[in-house]
């Protein structure tokens, strides 16, 4: 199989190339991108079109969240915390709230549990359309993101319409969620995701089935299933190996226990696979928003009264949440020392590993022209690698 | 811009070694002398209705591009499309905060690209340090750095307003207001100075082009 | 869970077990033992997985707490295990050879806090910063919003005014006295 | 790879046909949600300048600004947020916490400017052209980051109230005084309002924090009264509390009672400050009520001699004689007064100054005096047969109920008037079993006293007649002496000058009589000045001595200079103007005394 061929496994140890040699090329691929993966910089050693080394650079979206954080209130850390990750900040919010509310003690209402869930499922959909489109744009194919982008704009309209926001929505705050939904809206959901649907048919029938996009995207990147437990890999990343790890699933956080869904596993383990999954995923989270619009309780109270928040102060105490994103495992890490701020808030972003420890290994080898490819294909968000 | 006070001109490209600064320009930027009459207007003309895009996303203001890139919202209908590089690209999208290792990629890339050249700004945090008015790490006014024609208030400016900020930059091109590059050229050691102060390792040539 | 408690106070004197939900635990050790206990924590006891590594500054008694989350994907539990370091001279084993992305946890810590790991690979280079001059910045003693103001330019022209010394100002300004 | 593989992207040929995605003019055809968070909104009218937005803004982008044609006032600091748009992160948090609901946003999103510094504007006072719009993000119904309902003080129950003299009001608990206290915002409207100007978000913030030492420290800064006050003040303060704008105030009141009430009296010596070195100076203050005794603790807290003169047995004055033991127990007074008396402060009881001491005497034995006699002389009813002999004065009924003299009222009991007093006097003889009927020549709303007196005095029992224009007392016919017959005129209430408050037209025919054992009349109280000579050079206008920002009436030669305050002299006769009134003469006499800036 021409596909068992390609995977070229790099080896762990980092070859030293003679730069004064003359034989290699040093380039720097970003800060800007080709594809939709944020400011960061890959430092490659090429030698002809072959990459032979590479160093991740990171920091130009570096804010200092975690600085920052300590400086404000609990409270208002919560418009903040969403900005870590531009694409998909609602899963920031829910484990910031999540972390506050298991230290505080407090219970949110059923409704906010479901609206909770179905905002993260619509994010989870609005970020793989943006994803895709990158995925597909980096090996050439234009076409595919002016669709995506469109179907993740009117999801972003849904959104709009719930929260009051198109990118930051600030909805999941700490207690329940800031709005019920509006009159027809689960209407306007299904009929959505309708048209998401048969778009993401199309994606199909042109991304997957195009023989281009198998011939670069097979056997590119592949991930060894060994390699998930040593660099922590997760997600969809280590989905597509093999390793049936979803904390959806395994932490039975919000509504999920309650809604009927599988884990999707892959088995090549590489760019292909991985795109193929999160096409799965994606029908996955439409199905999800089905049960979703279907099972949430229509009436109810969506927030638990929290105290004032001018001097809300939380038991000293540390938890760490973490909620399956669409890239992994998503947490937070909150500490407390019983005062009005938080003593020290950690990021853990899939990223991290993905990004860095991963793409620096895996990029060895690869040719120039599909380093963008391979990079999107681990769908790295580097504003959660430096926060 | 009574302000911007002159400053010493420090040595050219000092931040190199030796064997690079040849390889760099160090004569600074001259002012562009607009040419006569209808000509200029045509030219003018021309110029807004090409506006070609840096395709370097700065902060999170890079989000609201890509629908404006696509389909729904199809910025190539009104002469806007990205370019990948700075040598082709006419307008410079600041998207946002800055932290200071990106200012210094927009110096250099705002430095490299064609003139006539234009800057749009997006959001708080580049008119006065936005959410980030704290961090140790992202200025606060990005007109200390660079010269900025269009500011659009927003966190995140919706596509919408993004298409608005364009179609109030052709207008201020159309009537000759463009004038950004020759700001940066009139008061270029003012914002050296200012770049210097924030980015702490300059080893990057001063005159750029 | 007890077990694994017992366990790792026998053999590195462990303490302070704390279950801080039903499948999230933390307990202490010693930092001169952390390499031993997340080697046997990955290879003996299940938790294959890390998380993520990080420091806590805590200055009042001169020390930084370093985290390591760390996850049994089997069991579907997290353990985070604390150790202590003297923040005067904050010097840790790295774990690098244990999991593939420790390296830049501690490249990050080691920008961050100032805590160094010997070995690590490019632990000294720069992680997020360029061309930084101050102290690292995520110790509590670094005030980001002095820095802030000290080095980049703010739009003037910001003025407020408190309501209650307004009031007095206007209503009873005799007692302003 | 197999022949599909390049076959079946040609199958999406078949959308060619279909309607395309492209918005064909986005900026016209695309408003912003009905939710959608734009740009600021502000009522300017509703708000009230608290700053709470400026409070809870993470991005530090609003700032507090005069605002053109407000004025500070009780309630409104003349302030209006101005938002910096180089700021704002659009969060909306301005508007969840929001006291008075005044600030939204409105659903526009384009503002567009070459020039980087217009980007700040203040809501509601510059026009924007978005202003007013219907759509855009308000809070959610029901969702607010405040809480607006107070936290319930324990009362006794009407029926189990009338019948005893228990306190009705229980206090709060530890927990609910927290949570109470955990409403306040600490935007300091209150403290212009509150006469001494208390420093009421300090106190409030000891509540929070659980340190009622502290709290008790700032209480005796501007008020020696904490026990009386926290539960018989007129509370301006929760008429300008910011939360009050949209709900309840902040019971401020009770949590000034709940922090005096934690502290043994025993106790407080190690809370609250020591006086300083004796000055040898010495001050004689003329009545022992809330005014006298506060000049009295400010001025021996400064170290000079104070002897207080009290025609009665008791100290406290009105607080004492005035207010039924119900609303504040005596032990509770005693309290107060004890820790004034326990640093030295020397009160002469039963000692009546023009009867048994002449001023000119206390002028020259003195170094300066404090007159804080208050309204002792209660005003007739001014219709005939307002001398019958039961026509009885309400301020000396509650008086003879504190001295514990049989009352004597009977069964049924008319009283004139709608003042607190008023109030006390039907609640007291409610509580003597007798029926009350409370008589007013205006509307209930019109009545000075409480809302809430009005309102427990009602549910106690008492009979409320609007509207009665006294016309007559008379002897009722069959029981001489006994009982009276009271007759009064039904009125409407006509608007005569606009602007001005309505006032009641007697109704001509309307004329309604009732039979009562006991008329008390409440209509008022006035000043008794027959023990100030004309030699004493205190100059008097209108039945008021005369007095400067610092309650200075004279410091004519011929003796120590006279200082006077409290109902003799302001307007608002509440206890905690005599109070603001006694401190001030305390810090005007010390001056005078150290020749500091007099």
């Amino acid at each position: 199989m021409r596909r068992e061929k390609q995977r070229v496994i790099p080896p762990a140890e980092r070859a030293t190339p003679d730069l004064d040699s003359g034989k290699y090329l040093v380039m720097w691929q970003g800060p800007q991108h080709p594809g939709i993966t944020g400011n960061m910089s890959l430092r490659l050693v090429a030698e002809g079109d072959t990459v032979v080394d590479c160093e991740t650079h990171v920091g130009y979206l570096h804010r200092g969240f975690e600085k920052l954080m300590e400086r404000r209130l609990y409270m208002q850390n919560f418009p903040l915390v969403c900005r870590i990750a531009v694409p998909e900040p609602d899963f920031n919010e829910y484990c910031y709230a999540a972390a506050l509310e298991e230290l505080a003690g407090i219970v949110i209402p059923e409704k906010a549990v479901w609206l909770r869930t179905l905002s993260l499922e619509m994010m989870r959909l609005a970020s793989f359309l943006m994803w895709i489109g990158g995925q597909a744009g980096a090996f050439g194919h234009g076409t595919i993101a002016q669709w995506s982008v469109t179907m993740r704009d009117y999801v972003l309209d849904l959104f709009e319409e719930l929260t009051g926001g198109r990118i930051y929505h600030m909805y999941i705050i700490p207690g329940g969620v800031r709005g019920d939904v509006p009159a027809g809206f689960y209407k306007r959901v299904l009929e959505t995701m309708a048209v998401v649907e048969k778009n993401l048919d199309d994606i199909e029938l042109v991304m997957f089935h195009n023989a281009v996009f198998k011939m670069r995207a097979e056997g590119l990147g592949y991930i060894p299933r060994d390699w998930v437990d040593h660099y922590g890999i997760t997600g969809p990343n280590a989905r597509a190996a093999g390793v049936a790890r979803d904390l959806r699933k395994d932490s039975g956080y919000l509504a999920y226990p309650r809604l009927d869904f599988q884990p999707i596993v892959g088995t090549e383990s590489d760019a292909y696979e991985r795109a193929r999954l999160r096409l799965g995923e994606m029908y996955q989270a439409i199905d999800l928003i089905r049960q979703i619009v279907d099972m949430a309780p229509k009436d109810g109270p969506f927030r638990e009264r929290l105290p004032n928040p001018l001097y809300w102060r939380i038991p000293a105490g540390e938890t760490y949440v973490s909620a399956e994103c669409t890239r992994g495992e998503y947490g937070f890490y909150v500490v407390s020392d019983g005062s009005d701020k938080p003593r020290r808030v950690a990021v853990r972003g899939p990223s991290y590993t993905h990004a860095v420890s991963v793409m620096e290994r895996l990029v060895r080898g690869v040719n120039i022209a599909d380093v963008a490819g391979l990079m999107v294909s681990l769908h790295t968000y580097p504003p959660e690698i430096e926060r | 811009m009574s302000e911007k006070k002159t400053i010493p001109a420090p040595l050219a490209n000092e931040g190199l070694p030796p064997e690079e600064r040849g390889l760099f320009c160090d004569a600074a930027p001259r002012e562009y002398e607009p040419a006569r009459g209808a000509w200029e207007r045509f030219l003018n003309w021309a110029r807004s209705e090409s506006l070609w895009l840096l395709g370097f996303g700065t902060g999170c203001g890079a989000i609201e591009l890509r629908p404006l890139m696509t389909s729904r919202f199809d910025m190539y209908r009104y002469g806007i499309q990205p370019r990948p590089t700075p040598r082709q690209s006419s307008v410079f999208v600041i998207g946002g905060y800055a932290s200071v290792k990106t200012l210094k990629r927009i110096v250099r890339s705002y430095e490299q690209m064609m003139g006539p050249k234009f800057v749009l700004a997006l959001g708080s945090c580049t008119i006065n340090g936005g959410m980030y008015w704290d961090s140790y790490n992202t200025i606060k006014r990005i007109d200390q750095y660079i010269p900025v024609d269009v500011y659009i208030a927003g966190c995140m400016p919706r596509p919408e307003a993004l298409l608005a900020g364009f179609q109030e930059l052709k207008r201020i091109i159309k009537s000759g207001g463009g004038e950004g590059q020759n700001e940066y050229a009139r008061n270029f050691d003012w914002y050296k100075a200012n770049q210097k102060k924030v980015i702490k390792d300059w080893n990057m040539p001063d005159y750029n082009w | 869970m007890n077990e694994l408690a017992k366990e790792l106070a026998g053999r590195y004197g462990a303490r302070g077990w704390h279950d801080i939900r039903k499948d999230l635990a933390s307990v202490e050790v010693d930092a001169i033992r952390i390499r031993d206990v997340m080697a046997y924590l990955r290879d003996e006891a299940g938790y294959g997985h890390l998380s993520f590594m990080t420091a806590i500054d805590n200055i009042e008694r001169g020390a930084f707490t370093l985290s390591y989350a760390l996850r049994d994907h089997d069991a579907r539990r997290g353990l985070i295990v604390h150790a202590d370091v003297d923040r005067a001279e904050p010097t840790v084993d790295s774990i690098h050879l244990l999991w593939g992305q420790a390296w830049t946890y501690q490249r990050e810590m080691r920008e961050w806090f100032g805590i160094d790991f010997p070995g690590s690979p490019r632990v000294d280079e720069e992680f997020v910063l360029e061309g930084w001059e101050g102290p690292p910045m995520m110790r509590r003693d670094f005030d980001s919003l002095a820095y802030s103001d000290a080095t980049y330019a703010e739009r003037p022209g910001r003025v407020t005014h408190d309501p209650a010394s307004h009031m007095r100002e206007k209503l009873y300004p005799e007692a302003a006295q | 790879m197999d022949i599909k593989d390049f076959i079946a992207p040609f199958a999406v040929w078949k959308r060619a046909f279909e309607k395309p995605f492209t918005v064909k003019k986005p900026i016209d055809e695309r408003p912003g949600a009905p939710r959608y968070r734009g740009f600021h909104m502000n009522d300017a009218d509703a708000c009230v300048g608290c700053g709470t937005c400026e409070a809870i803004c993470m991005n530090n982008a609003i700032d507090l600004v005069p605002a053109a044609g407000r004025e500070a006032k009780d309630g409104d600091s003349g302030l209006r947020p101005r938002i910096d748009y180089g700021r704002c992160c659009w969060c909306a948090l301005c508007v969840d916490i929001c006291p008075s609901g005044s600030l939204s946003m409105s659903n526009e999103y384009v503002w567009i400017d070459r020039d980087p510094d217009v980007f700040r504007y203040v809501p509601g006072v510059e026009a924007k052209p978005w202003d007013g719009s219907a759509l855009g993000y308000r809070r959610a119904e029901g969702y607010r980051l405040l809480d607006e309902d107070r936290v319930p003080m324990p009362e006794l129950g009407h029926a189990e109230a009338v019948a005893s003299f228990l306190e009705l009001v229980r206090g709060y608990s530890r927990a609910q005084a927290e949570k109470e206290a955990d409403r306040c915002v600490s935007c300091g409207l209150c403290i212009a309002s509150c006469p001494a100007h208390m420093d009421i978000p300090g106190y409030i913030k000891a509540v929070r924090d659980g340190d009622m030492d502290e709290g008790l420290r700032l209480l005796y800064e501007t008020n020696p009264f904490p026990e009386a006050c926290g539960r018989v003040c007129t509370h301006r303060c929760e008429e300008a509390c910011s939360i009050g704008s949209g709900g309840d105030p902040v019971a401020i009141r009770w949590l000034k009672r709940y922090i005096a009430d934690q502290v043994e009296l025993s106790d407080y010596a190690k809370a609250l400050p020591r006086g300083a070195a004796p000055s040898g100076k010495k001050v004689a203050i003329v009545g022992a009520g809330p005014g006298g005794l506060s000049a009295a603790y400010y001025l021996s807290m400064q170290g000079h001699a104070v002897t207080v003169f009290e025609a009665e047995e008791a100290a406290g004055g009105m607080l004492r004689y005035g207010i039924p033991e119900y609303r504040l127990p005596y032990p509770a007074l005693d309290k107060d007064i004890g820790y004034i008396e326990s640093l030295g402060v020397s009160i002469s009881r039963g000692v009546s100054i023009g009867k048994d001491i002449e001023l000119s005497k206390l002028r020259t034995d003195f170094d300066a005096v404090y007159l804080s006699t208050g309204l002792p002389v209660a005003y007739g009813l001014e219709v005939p047969g307002e001398d019958h002999p039961r026509v009885l004065d309400g301020v000396a009924v509650l008086a003879r109920a504190t001295r514990g003299e049989e009352l004597g009222l009977g069964g049924r009991v008319a009283v004139i008037g709608g003042g607190n007093v008023a109030m006390d006097a039907a609640r007291t003889a409610l509580r003597h079993g007798a029926t009350v009927d409370i008589l007013y020549r205006r509307r209930e709303e019109d009545m000075p006293a409480d809302a809430d007196e009005v309102r427990e005095a009602k549910a106690e029992g008492a009979r409320l007649v609007e509207k009665a224009i006294p016309l007559e007392v008379r002897d009722a016919p069959d029981a001489a002496g006994e009982a009276a017959l009271f007759i009064w005129n039904e009125a409407t209430m006509v608007q005569k000058e606009p602007g001005k408050r309505p006032v009641p037209e007697p109704i001509p025919g309307a004329v309604r009589e009732g039979r009562y054992d006991s008329i008390i009349a409440a209509i008022g109280q006035g000043p008794d000045l027959s023990f100030i000579a004309e030699s004493d050079g205190v100059p008097v206008k209108r039945f008021r001595p005369v007095v400067d920002s610092f309650g200075m009436a004279t410091r004519a030669a011929g003796g120590a200079p006279v200082f006077a305050g409290g109902d003799l002299v302001n307007d608002r006769k509440d206890a905690i103007s005599a109070i603001a009134d006694g401190h001030r003469a305390a810090i005007g006499i010390d001056r005078l005394l150290y020749g500091k800036g007099a």
